[in-house]
């Protein structure tokens, strides 16, 4: 299983039957997928929608139901639409019960890094669109990211190094080793990979962490949870 | 008086440095063809505003108008999806002044609802910061941001009628409702224009005594196959079985 | 004819055909009825609708359709509907062209006081209502009134006395007597009543002002004008 | 998880000293059932947010929690129209705290948007300004106000499923959409308790995430023949000839 499915399976297992949900770009889309039983979930898509549905057929879409990335979907039973003042509204109004979120970088202060590539300013960021809405709005903020980057440089860093999107906003960060809360502005690790023992994720963490008296093996929606 | 007008005679108002609301989101809700009408007219030194930029794969919605180098500048919250943007911004011909997507809506309606500003907390502790007054609350920190108005607006409906009433359809009202009330001249391009009267009241999304112009767009017929074509030729669509 | 309809009818010469407007309660919802042929508007009702038409018949009210005095009306085609935000984001953004208020007093510097009986704190006022969003948010704001109160007084003053409304926010004073422009914080008067003399009108006016030079008789709808 | 609650369910929330929106606009769009069940449950010492007060002429919407003394504090626009308010008032036992009515919208809107505040014109110069921090944005002078919440809201709605989406029909929507969003325990009374999915999603006013409970009021026949029956014992209605 590859890290993003891991971590898709992990972070299906902060939703709870009925939540309003809002899912980032990239991993967090797959989240659905790996629901477990007995747990649906309202999805909101930011640009005016709660209730979004599957991807319509060729030929089928409506010109006028697409997503956040403006794609076409379809609305469930139950949906409704508003416009991006209400949409925005109900993100920073903190309706929204759970949001989780790619990182970039994420840090032991909570802060999370998820729009600019660096922080200079000739850097082309593609801008933050909605990210730094839902860090502030989201009453959960779930950050979901691989530990490590390609060169093996930990993600989950004592200090982001790129522009924050937010200060102390992240509750959960799930890489595809481990599981830390956050909590008073400090990380414990609550779940770690049953093949790596806490030392081998200290030495892949640059962050500083304390571990949970309750620690458990890391678990994955549809495979042991 | 109706306000029932041609593409031609809405577009003819715009000059060179002008401020423009576009509505939409990635395309949809977007005023396709008064888009392609401006980029037929030439204007050029255009400030853009609009929520997020174009369809991503380039091609389609506000595309045209940095291919062509009309935008001297873009206020939005994104502009990753847009190649011809990306392009125009690369080769230092594009100035971009970024707000996160909510502070960017939250700043458009204030300029519409009459109010000097919102303090959000969107934003603190992040470059959004910069140049902006802090202010605290109930031991909060906000910042102050500041109404976001154009002379011009160019939205989507689905209906309109001679006074301008528009009925929105589905999320295509997106940013729509929200520049229309924010602008001295609105523009509706709908779908199908209708007599007065023809609109449920409750059905109106943006009264119209926020409307100057109502102009035909695609047919809905029309509407429908432009994005179905459209989303198929980016493969957006699921294959039948 | 009685002041009011005087008021109302010259009132109604301050509208311009496809206007939109708000008319306050009293002496303004009269003045619909003297509207100059040619003229129609749109009639704004703060609760939230635009296109305000007649009274209902008994039994035929729509329970959801009332006017800002919980009234019952109807909507004439074309109407629209929305929430209080949006009603007053309207008047408050400058969406309105003319607002049509009834004044207890004005003064020359455009200040308005129509909402508290006094500015003592235990005067039991009603409440402001929508009266200091519409005087603040109007393109024109023109403030109707009868010239002096029952005792003789000047209701046109150099400075209001109650609590007021609005700061240099009235564009027009219409008495039964006089009508007055605010401009740069002084009164001009522009038209009087045709009995009257120019030092009639100063003798029972408090207020300062200035004499248009083109000057006119007092104009109403459907009788001069 | 069915939203669908019985009114006793709901009141039985309640508590004295408890904070309460009030939807509706001098009764038209009122939760009258709801009111009525807190009239009957006897809770005490209430703080109402209400955009104005109840019907002229009294003995109708709100006005029986007055003639009870259930309330201590009422956050308003408006209190001329209610003559057992004013009674509560006049004797000393009412506290009132009045706001512009658009400035009690924003309010009330600022605080379901999560905004720390907003910045108006409305009120500068006057009374309203005593106690509030006066900024001056490009010149001009504004006041900040700030959000206005409450634990329990009590809305009318048209429809409402059981996943809380509520439809809205006419100026009943008034104050109702804004302060469904700005409590922790929003009640929603409808004529009509529909299926999941029988609510176009154009038409939902008020999307289920702000809503906790939706509770069956006069069903949309009786609810006519309550207004129509109000209306002609105020002689509002016109007389047929």
């Amino acid at each position: 299983m590859d890290a993003r499915e891991i971590i898709a399976r992990r972070a299906a297992l902060e939703l709870n039957d009925g939540e309003f949900v809002n899912l980032g770009f990239g991993m967090p889309t797959a989240v659905p997928n790996y629901l477990p039983k007995g747990v649906s979930v309202v999805l909101q898509s930011e640009n005016g929608c709660l209730m979004m549905g599957p991807t319509p057929y060729v030929n089928e879409g409506d010109p006028d139901v697409a997503n956040a990335g403006g794609q076409p979907i379809t609305l469930l039973p139950g949906g409704s639409i508003f416009d991006l003042c209400e949409s925005f509204a109900i993100i920073r109004g903190g309706h929204v019960n759970t949001a989780i979120l790619g990182g970039l970088e994420v840090d032991q202060e909570g802060n999370i890094a998820n729009w600019a590539k660096n922080a200079a300013k000739n850097d082309f960021s593609p801008g933050m669109g909605g990210a730094m809405d839902l860090v502030r709005g989201a009453q959960k903020i779930v950050c979901t990211l691989q530990h490590n980057d390609k060169t093996g440089e930990s993600k989950v860093l004592k200090k982001c190094k790129l522009a924050v999107t937010g200060r102390g906003v992240v509750n959960v960060i799930i890489t595809e080793k481990a599981v830390f809360h956050v909590v008073n502005g400090g990380l414990i690790l609550v779940e770690k990979d049953q093949a790596l023992s806490v030392e081998d994720i200290k030495s892949c963490t640059e962050a500083s962490f304390s571990v949970s008296p309750d620690l458990k093996d890391y678990r994955m929606s549809g495979i042991n949870a | 008086m109706s306000k029932v007008k041609t593409i031609e005679e809405v577009v003819a108002k715009l000059h060179d440095g002008a401020t423009v609301f576009l509505g939409g989101f990635l395309g949809v809700g977007a005023p396709l063809k008064c888009i392609d009408a401006i980029a037929a007219s030439g204007v050029k030194d255009l400030t853009l505003m609009s929520e997020v930029s174009g369809m991503p794969g380039g091609g389609f919605d506000m595309a045209i108008l940095f291919k062509n180098r009309q935008v001297k500048k873009i206020i939005t919250s994104h502009i990753g999806t847009c190649p011809e943007l990306l392009e125009e911004y690369k080769n230092g011909r594009l100035e971009v002044e970024l707000y996160p997507m909510g502070t960017w809506a939250e700043k458009v309606r204030a300029a519409g609802a009459g109010l000097g500003g919102v303090l959000t907390p969107t934003g603190v502790g992040t470059l959004v910061e910069e140049g902006k007054q802090k202010l605290t609350i109930n031991g909060k920190e906000y910042l102050l941001e500041l109404p976001l108005s154009a002379e011009f607006a160019f939205i989507k409906g689905y209906r309109g009628d001679k006074i301008g009433n528009v009925q929105y359809r589905g999320v295509s009202i997106n940013s729509n409702k929200i520049v229309a009330a924010a602008a001295q001249y609105t523009v509706a391009e709908v779908n199908e224009i209708t007599d007065v009267g023809d609109i449920d009241p409750n059905l109106v999304g943006t009264p119209g005594i926020y409307v100057q112009a109502v102009v035909q767009g695609y047919t809905f017929d029309e509407h429908k196959e432009v994005f179905n074509t459209r989303w198929e030729s980016i493969n957006a669509l699921k294959k039948k079985k």
